[in-house]
């Protein structure tokens, strides 16, 4: 075991899946020359050659594209998008022909590409470098999404992605990209998609996160130590989802309080928060609360943490919810 | 200030040159029209079958059939053809059954396909998206030190689409084997090339790509069939991408749920109509003493059969599984996939 | 008061609009020389003329990216998307600008464009011309979405979005463009946004929905008649949202079912479900369910009806709902 | 095939040909000089206040000051600037405080301006997606009978996205009076000009959309000037768009995060700093007797003077109210705005 960045891990993982497996491919902006803007790619221009790491033209809708006529050409493509709101331009490709290719072929052929990219709020950045646009994804029939919020399961998650047969998307929390050295274990590793990590167990409250939120949810869970026995869950995959986790863990604690950074109107949160309303009504002891962005553009950086969920905020919900 | 040289907006021709194409015999001569008849037979019978409520709305090919069957002609069977909504039956040329193509039409499962057996994307409904596919194919082929070429059929109004775009350029830089065919029937439903382009002809779109591009008689099967060998055979020997504008006229509407008299010019339509692509084949075959009316009837009489056994094996098949639904949406799917009726 | 479809009483609006205001117009695939593929902008051309009625080439990006450059000049352009999957490639503009100008200009300039489409299946059409999108959209900040279900609600809230200072993205219910006429009122109409309309009064069980659902929940209504007093909600907005209805009428019922046509995971009903378990869960008698579409790519017209909601669908998780 | 003409790849230049520009005398050449030093002071004193933190990550215009003055120079002031992050200074040039700026970089809303006030659109971050806008905007403006002509400055990375062609294609085909600029600097962060386009050169791009191109040496603000102005004239003259390619080199890192060291040729960026672009316009300027070392300290002098004004302006300014994130989100926003926390 190594202790890695998050963006080591991911690294790694490239380094592992594109050696086991010579139909792995890497393509996107700066991911070749220079081993990609965070460096994720670093290294493996040079040690798998320009064929089979390639910087594209600057194009999103063109990468993904033709990712999808690679995958017709036997390829498993994991592309790169610089960043979050510069994917939106491949969101046509994505909704029209990623999701729908292999139902459309009768299931004749496989899909099995890679969407990952870094997201995420609270680094200092100008506009259009902050968002979380895990809700444009996740509504899209025929595709998967994970988001890791350690090293460990960004290595693990992104080997599952290239491994997996069908199209997933990987949203990387940029905010915590290098912000921790984690032990992550060496060579093959993977995390199945669709199996969420008890990030601490509690008893009285469960806090639902995912990426950036989970390391802040641990931060309030240890504000709370003494006044609450929080729970935090970890969903690491959005879709397929451990709905069985998070509804047992309702169960247990019966206050759910979930914590999402994208804006709040028909964010992620809200679908797990129906869930709740469908099945764990009986389990209930309080209403299921959102800590979320707002129905505003991301804001300038010098007032991003008002926008940015905060400890203080999933603490104060958490009280508010105690005290129901 | 760039321009075009002149000279290059002239179209290739062959039929009215009263030339002949090298390598082509009696038997491909045939060939050929063969595939035409058997595209206008379709085109055709799906015209009636959709007024007898048989299909649903059909997007019309009638006189796009040189460009069509003159492209493929030229390509080898390892050749991956992407077609848009305008090439539906594009497949009968790779031995696709024709009903396959008319449930596409009755929105019938049965109409989906897997690609790989014939080499054969699926009919591709948003304009100029399947541009990237088939420049990736191409691409990945190429990497693989694989041999095939790929096509990509798609109409005038796509040109404005950044999709075509992004793929086209992409086709450049990766120098990927594929050519792209723009079919500039010179209308977008109602909307003239006029009001899609301000270029002098779209074939100029070819240099912006550092692709060579060529510009083509679209009613001439033979011209087309020329210009895509040539394409074909630069792309298979490592010369990278090639944009062909074969110009032509949507003379029929664009779909049978339109109806063109609102917009279109009809005097030129009847004038389309008179030099359509199959006639015109059809007389240089004659001035050949290749054809007569014996062989022509029977030519023509094996693509109606083909016809009525298609149309007969669709309707045979039953109604399909609403549980098909669930297929194929996911190769592994999530657990959730099925939940939508009340949790 | 004129009896027309609903795809008349747009085409009303438009005429009443354009002839108030010299500022605005109408730019898209098809609407001029054809008067649009559904026949929503016939007339225009000849009436108001070909600049002020624009066939625009075939490029959805640029349809909505000129329309912020046309704000800038002072127009209020009125785009038309031709079908709701031919959207998807407006949506980078959308997200990334849209949203966000009147933001990025300290408030210093309006962006008071329209965005119109035809959405929703059922109408046997080919893949591609099915899509309920809303979720893309009303996820976006800076954007209002509204979605009629009727032809006066129709007219009211095109003009609603005209007039509005705001970008405001029209869903119509092409399933019922031309089921049936009613009664529209004759020039200057506006049903504001934001005011959900209450299209049948119960007492034991709310059915909340939004275009070509509403017609549907009426008909579960009718089937339900003398077995449960059903209330149904026509949201009619989806931002601004007319949450006070929402509540109000769960309080009353106790019962909430909602009803989406788009794919389930992450669709809009997700966000009310989560807005009543946050806000309404002491008024709650059960669980709050959900009749949608499914995490699958809209089907093949032969079986489309099995994944629309249908009648019997929604009767189901009433009975369910009132048994438990 | 569909070729340009090979002598319009030629750039146009004046201060190396040792032209002169009609119509420029000394005060205009002068103040061209100006401009050209404000913005190398801006972008100087920039690397450094974002090296003490002063700003957050900066993209540097280092030797790009003669393709934003030479064009902006030739406009009116009713004209309308659309700048990308590159062009992030350029309201410098329309009276805007160096203030407002170097607010943007540090993230603080003072440094969100009224693209009204000056003309100057917003900074663009996303590639290309500003091209429309301008495109948009010339259009309106004719439409409404207005004389004003907009510009677009964009990067060679740009003209691979598919905003940028049908931002192109719009402006060629409703004949807006809009000027698209590329500055093709041979970068686009890593990505080399080769990797973007199989292009012969990017001006090759206009004859697809029907608009005349022009290639110009970028480090040239005359020639950049004299380019400019014949597209404005046109534009105002109902003559339609005009692609311009200013060829330049970015000598600097691609932003302050950037480590250009691992991809580029450092003997190619040495020999472009030396001919940069700044010190040209000096040694022709002296050249015909308009600029002495007296002058020439003046100048530059008033330029750090307006930085250091504009630094102590900045940091001036209270940190912003945190409730400025409910602001101008909506002109008439939805009651649930503001919901985030718990419900
Ligand atoms: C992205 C997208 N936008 C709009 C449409 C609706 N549409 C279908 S066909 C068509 C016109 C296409 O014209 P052209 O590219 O010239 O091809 P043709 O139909 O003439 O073969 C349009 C606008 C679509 N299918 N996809
Ligand atoms: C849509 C989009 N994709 C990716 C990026 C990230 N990015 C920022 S600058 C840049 C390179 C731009 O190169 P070019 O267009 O040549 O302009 P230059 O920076 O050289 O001025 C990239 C890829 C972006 N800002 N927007
Ligand atoms: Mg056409
Ligand atoms: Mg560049």
């Amino acid at each position: 075991m190594a202790e890695l960045l998050m963006v080591e891990a991911i690294n790694d993982a490239f380094h592992v899946e594109l050696d086991r497996d010579d139909s792995v491919m890497v393509m996107g902006e700066d991911v070749g020359r220079a081993g990609g803007v965070f460096r994720a790619t670093a290294g493996l221009r040079e040690r798998f050659g320009d064929r089979r790491c390639v910087d594209t033209p600057l194009a999103e809708a063109g990468i993904l594209g033709t990712a999808v006529g690679l995958c017709m050409a036997g390829w498993r493509p994991v592309t790169e998008m610089q960043y979050d709101a510069f994917s939106y331009p491949c969101l046509d490709q994505l909704i029209t022909h990623v999701g729908r290719y292999h139902w459309r072929t009768g299931g004749g052929m496989e899909f099995p590409l890679v969407i990952r990219m870094p997201y995420g709020g609270g680094v200092r950045a100008p506009e259009l470098h902050d968002d979380s646009p895990e809700t444009y994804y996740v509504h899209t029939p025929g595709v998967k999404v994970a988001i890791p919020s350690t090293p460990a399961d960004a290595k693990g998650l992104l080997a599952a992605a290239i491994r997996d047969p069908d199209p997933v998307v990987i949203f990387e929390p940029k905010l915590i990209y290098r912000s921790e050295r984690c032990e992550v274990p060496d060579g093959d590793y993977v995390v199945p998609l669709g199996k969420a990590r008890l990030a601490r167990e509690g008893t009285d409250v469960t806090l639902v996160a995912y990426g950036a939120m989970v390391p802040l949810c641990e931060r309030a869970a240890d504000e709370l130590e003494g006044e609450a026995s929080v729970e935090v869950l970890d969903l690491r995959s959005l879709k397929p989802l451990d709905e069985a986790a998070l509804l047992a863990s309702a169960a247990k604690t019966g206050r759910v309080v979930i914590v999402q950074e994208a804006p709040r109107v028909n964010g992620f949160a809200g679908e797990l928060a129906a869930i709740l309303a469908e099945k764990a009504i009986l389990d209930l002891r309080g209403p299921v609360l959102r800590v979320t962005g707002y129905d505003v553009p991301y804001p300038y950086w010098k007032i991003e943490d008002t926008y940015m969920p905060s400890v203080e905020r999933v603490v104060g919900a958490v009280r508010k919810l105690l005290a129901f | 200030m760039a321009r075009v040289a002149p000279g290059e907006h002239e179209l290739r021709r062959v039929i009215d040159d009263d030339r002949e194409v090298d390598g082509l015999g009696e038997h491909e001569l045939l060939q050929l029209y063969r595939s035409m008849v058997l595209l206008r037979t379709y085109d055709e019978r799906s015209v009636v079958y959709h007024r007898q409520g048989r299909i649903g709305t059909y997007a019309i090919f009638w006189n796009h059939e040189a460009m069509q069957a003159g492209a493929v002609h030229a390509l080898e069977d390892e050749d991956w053809i992407f077609p848009s909504y305008r090439e539906s039956a594009i497949g009968l040329l790779r031995g696709m059954p024709a009903a396959t193509i008319l449930h596409w039409w009755r929105g019938h499962p049965a109409g989906w396909w897997n690609p790989a057996d014939y080499n054969v994307a699926s009919i591709c409904v948003p304009i100029a998206t399947h541009v990237p596919h088939a420049v990736g194919l191409a691409w990945g082929k190429k990497l693989k030190g694989e041999s095939a070429v790929s096509i990509a059929f798609f109409g005038d109004g796509a040109t404005s689409e950044g999709a075509f775009h992004e793929g086209a350029n992409f086709a450049g830089v990766m120098q990927a084997p594929a050519i792209l065919f723009c079919n500039n029937n010179h209308w977008a439903i109602s909307t003239p090339l006029s009001a899609q382009t301000h270029a002098a002809a779209l074939v100029d779109k070819a240099v912006g790509y550092g692709m060579p591009g060529v510009r083509v008689d679209g009613g001439d099967v033979l011209a087309v069939f020329e210009a895509t060998r040539e394409a074909a055979e630069r792309a298979r020997s490592g010369g990278g991408p090639t944009f062909i504008e074969a110009v032509s006229y949507r003379a029929a509407p664009h779909a049978t749920a339109d109806d063109p008299r609102a917009y279109i010019d009809l005097e030129r339509v009847e004038q389309e109509k008179r030099n359509e692509c199959l006639g015109r084949y059809e007389r240089y075959l004659r001035r050949l003493g290749l054809l007569g009316d014996e062989l022509e009837a029977e030519i023509k009489n094996d693509a109606a059969e083909a016809m009525r056994a298609g149309i007969a094996a669709a309707e045979a098949e039953p109604e399909p599984d609403a549980d098909l639904l669930f297929e194929h949406a996911y190769v592994d799917p999530p657990p959730g996939m099925r939940e939508g009726s009340d949790g």
